[in-house]
């Protein structure tokens, strides 16, 4: 290949025209409750492995949300399970389980 | 509600004539009045549960129809949950203006207020009602409207934000407090520097079972931070919220205002938890969800907008009246064109005893209320 | 679509009739000059129009100044200069061959009239450094304003239809209307800056279909300093690359532009995404032909291909000529002015041509 | 008729040889699975005193089933009849053998079929052993009677519900039904024709008649050959294994063997030992509250030992341990569970890089205090234990005040091992560095991971226990008033570390401890345990109050627990005052 000494910009936006609507749907109905979330940030204010800096749940469920997967496994790896997520959603998001079926899609389809 | 089948007084299906006889028995209206209205149109006596604003409206309207009204007040005063307001959105009108104004009101020959006075239980005659108090006194009326309001949520069941654990820690009424007093002070005495409201308390919160949206809280705190800015100018004031639904005429306006004139800063996240610094301050956790950051900020005071709930009134009468309705108020027979009405003919239902209702609404629904009486009183 | 096919007509530009003063394009008269031989031969012999092409004329400053290279001033007096040129050749209608030209005199001449005094300070410099002066021009049209006001009658010249000679369906041809056409005055461009139909027009009227995909109004990718700086063309061609994604579903036969930065960007990136990500939008590798509105009414006309000089740009068309029913000579294709064959340049690697 | 054989014991013979064959091969193959620390406990304990308490036990769980009679009378005289009665039946056929042939040589089969090979014995003692066999055969029956029952209408023993069984073991039941009937139906043809019967058997027999009896006497005999021996060819491979599984297990058990992360040979004798008594069915609040049917133990064995436990069963569960505290087997079903859960490739390494630049703080003198990290989400308790602290004069470290690093144990109730042990190494590695003496949590799932999963060389106790300590020292003084108190047992606490005391003490020297329905090893989940992560939030809340209402029945002035989880669970669902001991404690000091 010719050397051109620029290569092409990646696009900021998400194209979702590419997106597989259908891991989300997955997802949604291994956890119902996922549908219910409306981005209040209490778990991720909360969250124990976030006071470390770095991870932020809310971010990534919302990434996935859009099928834009890349590098959350090695993220998700972060979470201590500890819960308190779960205990201050106010919609009742099922973040534990959710994040458990999180990782486990990531990892089944690379 | 208890269906008699028997009425107490005997007769089976006692004729209009008969309800009116007996009414006069309950001698709830002195013989003077009556002799002074001697031209009552409706000589019928309408027990009205609740004396707050939507209750006191609902009298007023009753007697300028010459309808006598028995009042009901559980709390030794009237219109308490307005009055516990210092000044009120949109306007900045004062509350206790407001309340005494209609309480005045209340001063009249064919209205008799019970305060003090809960009613117990609720007994269906065939067309009439028997409201039992705690004293044991029995009133028997043709009509009821039920007024029983709502209760500020306690804020204690969400213990992660440290109310009734840190001093700082407050909640919106005890604001009102404060503005009133002008002394709004941090837990040591201060002028506080920073104070930050938190929106949906109690509300929109499925682990405390209550999923809906208290409606008036928004305003609230856009109203209480602009108070508060207009005491202390020097302190900062941060609203977090979850959504903000600035729904009502000038309200929009007022949150702008808030923003410009006030430097009020407004954060879309919710805080999820709450400790105590080594200086007496309120250390609170949150996200900017817009940024999609964590964050810390150490604040003096930490004002939690408390939704409202069913009062245990509105809870326990909608129990034993069939009316129960989602999360404890009680359910109108349609919301539409039916909404002061319930599905037991002669029983009505006014203000935030259904849903959280801001003060005009309640107001509002009182007046609808009585002219929904009289309509049926007429019939 | 109602709407959206009739936007334009709420709005038609005033366009000179006849006696127009020609001013060249850098870009074009270097990378396909024939474009420009072409406007002035359908002018002058299908048309009959008198319109002058002068010798001394010389750039707007155009990329210099929206590059923020090239001060006001400067750009006041070149474009004072050509106009004195106009005047001096009696002419009052201005017609430059840049879509950018055409920005930058637009955008002048409202300075001009909004700010009088730098009209005059714009007379002074020109008058104290070269002794000329310069009346305004009555009307400045740019030439595809001409093409598409006299399309109809073109039309009654032309030799082909744009139609698909093996299926008989209309050719689907891509318009791409350059940004400084309309976008920085609506007014100045037939149908405003949203449904620009100056190109649409003459593909309709011709017997085309126009592709109306979704990133349609979205800029070429040339975007000046994005394509001066190197390190910045990759946003450059990113910007191309959207474009083509979005038409690529839509297949279709040719792009046509009437600005000389998009013909050569939609071109020459074309290549560039070949050879960087072996990446081609249409279906057999050879990429979608850009054609200046000049080199398509040109090949309608009857025109040789070579002399309009197509072989100049990097997509080559010979596909496309066989779907008009064009005859072209291959051998012919790089025959110098003097008549030499010229050796055959050489291939891209993945782009076929 | 008195020759040592008959071609009709041969299923009976084929099926015992079969029977213990099967037996030794398995356990055999199990023992070698062991894993390196649980082969040293046998080799260090193997011919230790330890044997004698486990013989006792055998004798009390495997013939006299007493857990089971201590959960429900009925069940256990059920299980026993069949158990002691047939256990009696051969030893005391044996001894009846023995003693009829004086020493000479006899056919092993002979006790078995005792009375059809010695049929002209009429001797008093002959006739006193027949009357002592017919005893043992109608105590046995009375079981298999209630057994029949019990499939029908589970009630009849007292359950709710029953197990629901497979093909395979349905027909082995029946077999096993049919042993005593068929067995007293064959004595009686015996008894009709050589008059050798007891008080059962030979007036059945007369019953019968001569000539009805000689035609099917011996198809009776053959039969009852055949059940017996199809039983006991089978029993290996079903769940009747138990029977001497168990005996197994409890031998193991008290070597010290016990169940580790990954499964090993002794879980295959813990799920092997399992009878499907279906007492784990009743104490789940899964089913009980949720309709939840197929996720208890009892299924969960059965899939196990099937090969294809289903991720439901798996993974919906509290971890609240109510079946296993009365399991009569004692099997360590949650750690079971925990194993089928390994999360495998999900399990990785090297996740918590955040944590390492944490320092430690150097606390000597002071004790530890771990929080936890849901405590960060009830202020109350740990507010009330740093006044408790400075109450009793204790300097204090607060490892997570700022940042929790989670004990790990979360992690490990789903099955990620090698994660969970990542954070109990550097919490380890923390407490360590600080050399306190005591560590002192407030969260029962930090401190049942501390105790037991942590093997830290210092004092591990809960803030109840820590309490209780300084009451009795005297360094915290309590008001009593007649406040009336319901102590909720939060499941890690009390059935995971076995307190259930020192919180009581605690209430009971500041108010009046009500009695609850449901306490100690049967309190009820609050729904918000850790261990379960497929429930909704709706399911939780549905355990919840089934869990409130055996706590408000007795209408407390205040609700106290232990667990700031069980806390929040509540205090989100009532106004009524929810508190932690330590708040009742700051709140009534002296």
């Amino acid at each position: 290949m010719a050397d051109f000494g620029f290569s092409i910009s990646k696009p900021q936006s998400i194209d979702t025209n590419d997106m597989d609507v259908g891991r989300l749907q997955a997802l949604e109905a291994k956890v119902p409750s996922f549908k219910r979330c409306i981005n209040c940030g209490a778990c991720t204010a909360t969250c124990s492995a976030g006071q470390f800096g770095g991870f932020n749940i809310r971010r990534i469920h919302n990434l996935y949300r859009w099928d834009q997967r890349k590098g959350l496994e090695k993220e998700l790896q972060q979470c201590m399970l500890c819960g308190k997520c779960t205990l201050v959603c106010p919609r009742g998001v099922n973040l534990r389980y959710l994040i458990i079926r999180l990782r486990k899609a990531l990892a089944d389809n690379k | 509600m208890k269906e008699r089948e028997k009425p107490v007084h005997g007769d089976d299906n006692p004729k209009p004539r008969e309800v009116k006889r007996r009414l006069k028995s309950t001698k709830r209206i002195s013989r003077r009045k009556r002799l002074e209205f001697e031209e009552v149109e409706l000589p019928l006596q309408v027990a009205i549960i609740g004396g707050g604003v939507a209750g006191m409206e609902a009298a007023s309207v009753l007697t300028e129809h010459r309808c006598p009204v028995i009042l009901f007040e559980a709390r030794p005063e009237l219109g308490v949950n307005v009055k516990n307001k210092y000044k009120i959105f949109p306007d900045f009108s004062d509350a206790g203006r407001l309340v005494e104004t209609m309480t005045k009101a209340m001063d009249h020959p064919l209205i008799t207020v019970n305060k003090d006075t809960e009613i117990v239980e609720i007994i269906r005659e065939p067309d009439a009602y028997t409201l039992l108090d705690n004293k044991g006194v029995p009133h028997t009326v043709p009509a009821v409207l039920l007024a029983s309001g709502y209760e500020p949520f306690d804020a204690k069941r969400k213990e992660e934000l440290g109310f009734g654990i840190y001093e700082g820690v407050i909640n919106s009424l005890q604001l009102e407090d404060m503005l009133r007093e002008h002394k709004v002070l941090n837990s040591l005495g201060e002028d506080p520097r920073r104070i930050v409201f938190l929106q949906c308390v109690g509300s929109r919160d499925e682990k405390v079972g209550n999923h809906y949206c208290s409606k008036i809280c928004c305003i609230t705190a856009v109203k209480q931070a602009i108070e508060v800015k207009r005491q202390l100018p020097d302190t900062e004031v941060y609203v977090f919220y979850m959504d903000l639904r600035l729904w009502g005429q000038g309200y929009e306006e007022l949150y702008r205002e808030a923003q410009e004139q006030y430097s009020v800063r407004f954060v879309r996240g919710r805080i999820s938890e709450a400790a105590s610094t080594f200086d007496g301050r309120v250390q609170i956790k949150s996200e900017d969800t817009l940024l999609g950051q964590p964050l810390k900020m150490v604040t003096d005071l930490l004002v939690l907008m408390i939704g409202m709930e069913a009062s245990p009134g509105t809870q326990k009468l909608g129990k034993t009246c069939g009316l129960e309705g989602p999360y404890g108020f009680v359910r109108s027979k349609s919301p539409h064109l039916e909404d002061n009405l319930s599905d037991k003919p002669g029983f009505f239902l006014a203000g935030t005893c259904k849903r959280p209702m801001h003060i005009a609404e309640a107001v509002n629904d009182g007046r609808a209320a009585a002219l929904e009486i009289i309509k049926y009183l007429r019939k | 679509m109602t709407t959206k096919k009739h936007y334009w007509n709420e709005y038609q530009k005033e366009i000179a009739d006849d006696k127009y003063f020609y001013e060249r394009s850098c870009i074009r008269q270097t990378f396909f000059p024939g474009s420009e031989t072409a406007f002035l031969r359908i002018l002058k012999e299908e048309l009959g129009k008198d319109i002058l092409d002068v010798e001394n004329q010389h750039t707007c400053t155009g990329i210099g100044f929206y590059s923020d290279i090239v001060p006001l001033e400067t750009t006041m007096t070149i474009v004072a200069r050509l106009f004195s040129l106009m005047t001096e050749a009696g002419y009052e209608n201005y017609v430059p061959s840049c879509v950018t030209s055409f920005g930058v005199f637009s955008e002048i001449v409202d300075l001009w009239e909004h700010q009088p005094d730098m009209l005059e300070k714009a007379r002074k410099i020109l008058f104290e450094t070269t002794g000329r002066t310069f009346e305004l021009p009555k009307n400045i049209a740019h030439p595809s304003d001409i093409i598409y006001k006299f399309r109809e009658e073109l039309k009654e010249k032309m030799r082909y239809r744009l139609v698909n000679r093996f299926t008989g369906r209309p050719l689907k041809v891509v318009e791409h209307i350059g940004c400084h056409y309309a976008k920085i005055f609506p007014d100045k461009g037939v149908g405003k800056a949203e449904f620009p139909h100056v190109l649409a027009g003459m593909i309709e009227s011709w017997g085309g279909e126009v592709v109306d995909y979704p990133e349609r109004r979205h800029c070429c990718g040339f975007g000046f300093r994005q394509y001066v700086v190197r390190a910045n063309r990759g946003y450059s061609v990113a910007n191309s690359k959207k474009k083509f994604e979005s038409m690529q579903p839509y297949e279709p036969d040719f792009i046509v532009t009437n600005c000389p930065g998009c013909t050569m960007f939609m071109d020459k990136w074309q290549y560039t995404i070949a050879e960087m990500e072996h990446k081609t939008y249409d279906k057999k590798g050879y990429g979608i032909p850009v054609l200046t509105y000049e080199e398509m009414a040109g090949l309608l006309l009857g025109y040789d291909p070579w002399e309009l000089g197509l072989q100049l740009h990097q997509v080559q068309s010979e596909r496309l000529l066989d779907k008009l029913g064009i005859h072209y000579d291959p051998n012919e294709k790089y025959k110098s002015v003097s008549g030499r064959i010229l050796p055959n340049p050489e291939k891209p690697q993945y782009l076929r041509v | 008729m008195s020759s040592n054989f008959h071609p009709f014991v041969l299923p009976f013979t084929i099926g015992t040889l079969a029977l213990f064959s099967v037996l030794i091969l398995k356990y055999n193959k199990w023992i070698s699975k062991f894993d390196r620390q649980q082969k040293k406990l046998i080799r260090r304990n193997l011919f230790t005193g330890k044997l004698i308490p486990a013989v006792w036990e055998m004798i009390n769980e495997g013939l006299f089933h007493k857990k089971v009679s201590r959960y429900n009378r009925r069940l256990g005289y059920m299980h026993r009849s069949i158990a002691l009665g047939w256990f009696l039946l051969i030893s005391v056929g044996f001894v009846e053998t023995v003693f009829h042939f004086q020493g000479r040589g006899h056919a092993p089969w002979i006790g078995v079929f005792f009375r059809f090979f010695v049929r002209d014995n009429q001797t008093l003692s002959a006739w006193i052993f027949a009357q002592i066999m017919d005893l043992l055969l109608l105590y046995i029956l009375s079981g298999v009677t209630m057994a029949v029952f019990k499939s029908i209408f589970s009630k009849t023993v007292g359950m709710r519900k029953t197990t629901r069984l497979k093909l395979f073991d349905t027909s082995l039941r029946y077999s096993l039904w049919s042993i005593f009937p068929l067995r007293l139906l064959s004595e009686s043809a015996t008894a009709a024709l050589a008059d050798n019967g007891g008080f059962l058997t030979q007036s059945l027999g007369n019953l019968m008649g001569e000539r009805f009896a000689g035609v099917v006497e011996l198809p009776l005999w053959t039969l009852y050959s055949i059940a017996l021996g199809l039983f006991l060819c089978l029993l290996p491979f079903s769940r009747f294994s138990h029977i001497f599984t168990e005996l197994m297990l409890i031998y193991f058990r008290k070597m010290g063997l016990r169940e580790r992360e990954k499964p090993t040979g002794f879980t295959r004798f813990e799920l092997s030992a399992c009878s499907r008594c279906g007492i784990c069915i009743d104490n789940c609040p899964l089913d009980s509250e949720l309709n939840i049917t197929d996720i208890q133990p009892v299924y969960l064995i059965r899939d196990i030992r099937n090969r294809m436990p289903h991720r439901n069963a798996t993974e919906n569960c509290l971890m609240c341990n109510r079946c296993e505290s009365d399991c009569p087997v004692g099997i360590q079903i949650s750690e079971i569970r925990r194993q089928e859960r390994d999360k495998k490739k999900l399990d990785t390494h090297d996740n918590y890089g955040y944590i390492e630049d944490v320092q430690s703080f150097n606390a000597i003198g002071r004790v530890i205090y771990f929080g936890g990290c849901m405590s960060h989400l009830t202020p109350g308790i740990t507010e009330s234990m740093k006044k408790i602290f400075d109450t009793v004069g204790q300097k204090y470290w607060m490892m997570d005040e700022e940042r929790t690093i989670c004990c790990g144990r979360p992690l490990l109730q789903q099955g990620f091992f090698n994660q969970a042990a990542e954070l109990r190494r550097k919490n380890t590695q923390l407490i360590m560095e600080s050399r306190s003496k005591t560590l002192v949590t407030s969260c029962p799932i930090c401190y049942q991971s501390f105790r037991k999963e942590y093997n830290l060389p210092i004092k591990v106790v809960h803030h109840t226990e820590y309490i209780v300590t300084m009451l009795r020292l005297g360094k915290l003084r309590l008001n009593r008033s007649e406040l009336r108190l319901a102590y909720h047992d939060p499941c890690e606490l009390g059935r995971g570390c076995g307190i259930y005391d020192e919180p009581r003490e605690v209430l009971s020297a500041l108010g009046q401890l009500l009695k609850l329905e449901q306490e100690y090893k049967n309190s009820l989940c609050c729904g918000y345990n850790l261990g379960n992560t497929v429930l909704e939030l709706d399911q939780q809340l549905k355990v919840r109050d089934a869990s409130l209402r055996n706590l408000t029945d007795s209408h407390p002035d205040v609700i106290a627990t232990a667990c700031p989880l069980c806390k929040k669970a509540f205090q989100h669902s009532t106004t009524q005052p929810i508190k932690d001991v330590a708040e009742l404690v700051v709140e009534n000091l002296r």
